[in-house]
């Protein structure tokens, strides 16, 4: 069986890959690209840790091959993540501790960084309903809505400045 | 006994910045299964359709053809193939093979694993395995089991684990009938719990490499870091000294990554091969055949006074241990120590079973083995407070554990605080407590003019015979 | 993955060409959420796949008192609609974020109960489906898609390609029950549409629909007839529930049993019903 | 893995059981079918095809007629093995007169294999159920119509 190659754009930058045929986005990603933030919670699309943003939405990656997404924007918490410091979103939930064990969080801020994008004030009801195809083990979700949340007021404190 | 104000400390009482966090919100954690090695095999393992089976043959014929396929692991491979989880803690027996000889006790039971060039390979050639197995009657709830006459789990011969020649944990203490006898009322529950699965987001999972100078190392998920390596170092007859586990990163384990399941496996698979080998479980290998939580069945029988004293407590419990043993024998031994509650118990019984079934064994939780227990007892306790028209603080004040209180295993009480932490839990939810419970501490009682009447002189006996 | 060639045609005769070629054997999927755990799991060994994506299926348009929706539009694209609200109550209820910018209208018809809810709805507003085949398309009505459980009508040489759904005045409500409020399979869902007389009050013609009891989404015919001429007295309600309660054919799955699923059917559609006979009940009203 | 179920044909008895051992009629009422072939008086081979959603696949199947008591009742052993793994098993039926037509009632249980194995077994069970449902409600059908010629 013949490998294809897949060119699309991954944070930023152009990336080509060859890949065995329907081969998945988070494959492509965890094992080629290195972007390990994509986490491998269930490949069944019930947990969410492998979310990631094509054209700024989110999708699973786990159930994505990677050809259905040709020349298209790829991101993941590797891109979002400024070669200095760290991103509004990714400070907030340091602040709100908004994780125990890490491994749903590349996800949850992805998530975050889609909501604001759609939504820059989003209530408590919008974040949850967000969230609530990602799952999270250990947090019991409060820390995480309260990170997003008050990673939505120093946006829009910001942006009043 | 004063509790710490929260002046003059550092640290107790603030949020402080964890310093794991940074990787956890960039996403640069390395967890155990981020990793990938040139040449890495995929181990996938052939699992048992039945839930109790003889095993007569496993047909690998067109499973050797599928393009990818390494080879086989199975029982004959395997240099010690018993697991020794509790072994290293003097609990025998070890009764759990890592690969089975010829019976599967539980659905999902690994029967061979295969090592495949890449994972569709793998499940490839799984799918290709035929098993010949002869299906046996099974039992699945745990009073059948105990029943004259049901399916046998164990090689032993009965469905409990043996206590030194007795079927259950046992505790005396006291004369309980005498107890139930002298009692106001008698107030009896059953209690029943489900199994729990963990869950955690990240799945148990491993990848063993092996190194140039004969040794290998094993980036592992496990939450028991050592007592996998002494385990992995026992199961394949090689020194410790020849194993480098590397972990400590663990996306969720509330206690269901103590079985040092993969490791073994994995590592033998690189032993084999020289090739690193990663052996991670599935989201429904993760649900299916990963210990769980064991379900109970609690019985309790309390001999109570008007004045909500409990003079006599009797407490039958079965937690269900599932194939193998694992860590439940251990965790039985726990709830006997525990089944009476926080409470100071004049008279007390306890027998506590571990129960085999055909499910899949059940393993370590979160307190586990006290947890449930603990559920059964507050009920109770509730209960006693209905029944004798008190309110659930004064019944649970009355009790409690003060220091000096012999417990029913014999042990002294000692930095007894279950009264101070119940009056400031009381003042946090804004309840006003009785003079008697806010003038309570956990000083011996006989220090204290106030200790409440005692109904019955206790009879702590010397150990009974046949109690040791 | 042990696929040997996977296919992402660009168009409807390009698909319809590869599904000649290769027949029976050509799986083919669109959004990925029901192919790709089974995929992923190692349980489906597809060797030929056909993915929809780009088969420029997605649109979703208004034609007179029609609505087209292509057989591979999202789920979030449904909730863009103003058109009809009950769709975009069932849409909203399914899955979560991700997932419902992945997943297809028309996947949700191929999508074994318990899942299905947007099928359910579409049951209820007198959906067709559009298939097409080497002889052209044709329209089936939903009631006759499916065959039987996780079975339907296409022969292996046609594609489903879009749904058509009758814009019809009326009251209509879509109530999930899952044990969750959200990302959970269903234990029962129920899609109304009530066509009413010209006086608002009487009902003309019912369309009950059930998810998840049944092996596919499935019609409640005697607890329709049960509301038609009725003001939805709470006598009517109860027997129509009563109906569906009798009539349909739950089974026990991990998410709940048949025994409880019958109970929740009665429950269920008797609340829907309820909402719906609000006087001035908002045009979708949004049950528990 | 347990089956069970009832149907009822509007044809008498005798026709349904020489119907249900003839592999022209199985040929045209079994879902998918493609092939079947009678190898010896009691036992039959074939091939179906399902595409079911997320997985397609061809299945071989060999079926055994045993005990079989024309047109009261019968017992088929039987084994369908594919790509999503195999199920084999014993499966009885019997026919009984029913004002004109016949009342059928089958009973079956069987061990499944492979991957399929994974899935709870309540999914095979529908799924098995829901196929033998249409093949009977074609077979109903044919004889309905074949009488009627």
């Amino acid at each position: 069986m013949a490998s294809v190659i897949v060119s699309f754009e991954l944070s930023g930058r152009e990336v080509e890959v060859m890949v065995k045929p329907m081969t998945t986005l988070q494959a492509v990603l965890r094992t080629q690209l290195g972007h390990t933030a994509v986490k491998d919670g269930c490949r069944q699309g019930g947990c969410g840790s492998c979310t990631v943003l094509v054209d700024g939405e989110p999708m699973l990656s786990c159930l994505l091959p990677v050809q259905d997404i040709a020349g298209r924007r790829v991101t993941t918490v590797e891109g979002l993540t400024p070669a200095e410091g760290l991103h509004p979103i990714q400070k907030a939930f340091l602040e709100a501790n908004g994780f125990q064990c890490g491994y749903c969080t590349p996800g949850m801020v992805l998530l975050a960084k889609a909501l604001l994008d759609h939504n820059p004030e989003p209530g408590r009801d919008e974040i949850v309903d967000a969230l609530a195809g990602n799952a999270c083990r250990c947090t019991g979700y409060d820390p995480i809505i309260e990170a997003i949340s008050k990673a939505a007021a120093t946006a829009a404190a910001g942006a009043a400045r | 006994m004063t509790t710490e104000s929260g002046a003059g400390l550092h640290t107790v009482g603030r949020s402080v910045e964890r310093y794991d966090g940074v990787g956890f919100v960039t996403g640069r954690t390395q967890y155990a299964a981020d990793l990938t090695f040139p040449r890495m095999l995929h181990l996938k393992v052939v699992r048992s359709p039945s839930h109790h089976a003889r095993i007569r043959g496993v047909d690998l014929s067109e499973a050797q053809e599928v393009p990818g396929f390494v080879r086989a692991l199975t029982h004959a491979d395997v240099p010690h193939n018993v697991y020794t989880i509790l072994g290293l803690i003097g609990v025998e027996p070890e009764e759990e093979f890592v690969l089975p000889v010829d019976r599967v006790r539980y659905k999902g039971e690994p029967i061979v694993a295969i090592l495949a060039e890449t994972e569709a390979a793998a499940y490839e050639a799984v799918a290709k395995v035929r098993l010949d197995l002869e299906e046996l009657p099974a039992v699945f709830d745990m009073d059948e089991a105990l029943a004259p006459g049901a399916p046998v789990v164990t090689h032993w011969g009965n469905n409990t684990f043996m206590y030194e020649g007795h079927e259950c944990r046992r505790v005396r203490y006291g004369d309980v009938e005498a107890g139930f006898a002298a009692a106001d009322a008698i107030v009896e529950g059953e209690y029943r719990t489900s199994p729990i699965e963990h869950a955690p987001l990240e799945t148990t999972g491993c990848i063993a490499v092996p190194e140039a100078n004969g040794r290998f190392t094993v980036h592992t998920n496990s939450q028991a870091i050592y007592f996998s390596l002494d385990n992995t170092s026992i199961i394949l007859q090689l020194a410790a000294n020849r194993l480098r586990f590397i972990g400590g990163t663990v996306g969720g384990g509330f206690g269901g990554k103590v079985d040092v399941i993969v490791e073994p496996l994995a590592t033998l698979g690189a032993m084999l091969t020289g090739r690193p080998v990663r052996y991670v479980y599935s989201r429904s290998e993760e649900m299916q055949v990963s210990s769980t939580r064991s379900a109970e069945i609690i019985r309790i029988k309390d001999g109570v006074m008007a004045d909500g004293t409990i003079v006599a407590r009797k407490v039958t419990g079965m937690a269900d241990c599932g194939a193998y043993s694992r860590q439940t024998p251990y965790a039985i031994t726990k709830f006997a120590a525990n089944a009476t509650g926080p409470y100071r118990i004049p008279n007390a019984w306890v027998d506590a079973y571990c129960v085999y079934t055909n499910r899949t064994p059940t393993s370590a939780m979160r307190g586990f083995g006290v947890t449930m227990g603990h559920f059964a007892v507050e009920v109770q306790m509730d209960k006693i407070a209905r029944l004798c028209g008190l309110d659930p603080w004064t019944v649970r004040f009355r009790n409690a554990h003060r220091n000096g209180d012999i417990k029913p295993h014999r042990k002294a009480t000692a930095d007894a605080t279950l009264i101070e932490t119940m009056q400031a839990a009381a003042e946090l939810v804004g309840v006003e407590l009785a003079p008697e419970l806010r003038a309570m501490t956990s000083a011996p009682r006989d220090a204290v003019a106030s200790a409440p009447r005692d109904a019955v002189a206790p009879a702590p006996r010397d150990a009974q015979e046949g109690d040791r | 993955m042990t696929v040997s060639h996977y296919y992402l045609p660009a168009s409807v005769p390009e698909a319809l060409g590869l599904l000649g070629a290769h027949g029976p054997e050509l799986l083919v999927i669109a959004g990925g959420t029901v192919a790709m755990p089974l995929i992923n799991e190692g349980i489906s060994l597809p060797v030929r796949v056909m993915g929809l994506r780009r088969a420029g299926l997605d649109g979703i348009e208004r034609t007179g008192d029609e609505l087209r929706i292509g057989a591979t539009a999202t789920l979030t694209g449904l909730l863009a609609l103003d058109a009809i609200p009950m769709l975009r109550e069932a849409a909203a209820r399914v899955a979560g974020w991700s997932v419902r910018n992945m997943a297809t209208v028309g996947g949700n018809l191929f999508t074994p109960p318990p899942g299905g809810d947007v099928a359910t709805a579409l049951l209820a507003l007198g959906a067709r489906a559009v298939v097409t085949g080497p002889a052209g398309d044709r329209e089936v009505p939903l009631a006759g898609f499916w065959t039987g459980f996780m079975t339907n009508d296409l022969a292996s040489d046609e594609l489903l390609t879009g749904i058509v759904v009758p814009l019809e005045p009326g009251r209509a409500t879509c109530v999930k029950f899952g044990r969750k409020q959200a990302n959970t399979p269903a234990v029962v869902t129920v899609a109304v549409h009530l066509a009413m007389d010209e006086d608002g009050e009487t009902v003309r013609t019912a369309r009950i629909a059930l998810g998840a009891a049944g092996p596919h989404p499935v019609r409640m015919a005697r607890a329709e007839a049960a509301l038609a001429g009725t003001r939805l007295e709470p006598a009517a309600i109860a027997e129509s529930a009563a109906a569906a309660a009798a009539d349909c054919e739950p089974f026990t799955d991990a998410v709940a049993s048949e025994w409880y699923r019958r109970r929740m059917v009665a429950v269920f559609v008797g609340r829907a019903l309820t909402v719906l006979a609000q006087p001035a009940s908002p045009a979708s009203g949004r049950g528990a | 893995m347990n089956l069970h179920g009832t149907h009822r044909f509007r044809a008498p008895r005798e026709r349904v059981f020489a119907a249900i051992r003839d592999p022209g009629t199985l040929m045209a009422v079994i879902p998918g079918c493609e092939a079947v072939a009678q190898v010896d008086p009691e036992t039959y081979e074939g091939r179906i095809t399902l595409r079911l959603p997320g997985a397609v696949g061809s299945y071989r199947t060999t079926v055994r007629l045993v005990d079989v008591v024309p047109p009261e009742r019968s017992g088929l052993e039987g084994r369908v093995e594919g790509a999503m793994g195999s199920i084999a098993g014993r499966a009885d039926f019997t026919l009984a007169d029913a004002d004109g037509g016949t009342a059928m009632d089958y009973r079956g249980s069987g061990t499944i294999d492979g991957p399929l194995a994974r899935l709870d077994s309540r999914f095979a069970e529908r799924l098995a159920e829901s196929l033998i449902a249409q093949g009977l409600r074609a077979l109903d059908l044919r004889l309905a119509t074949e009488g009627s010629e």
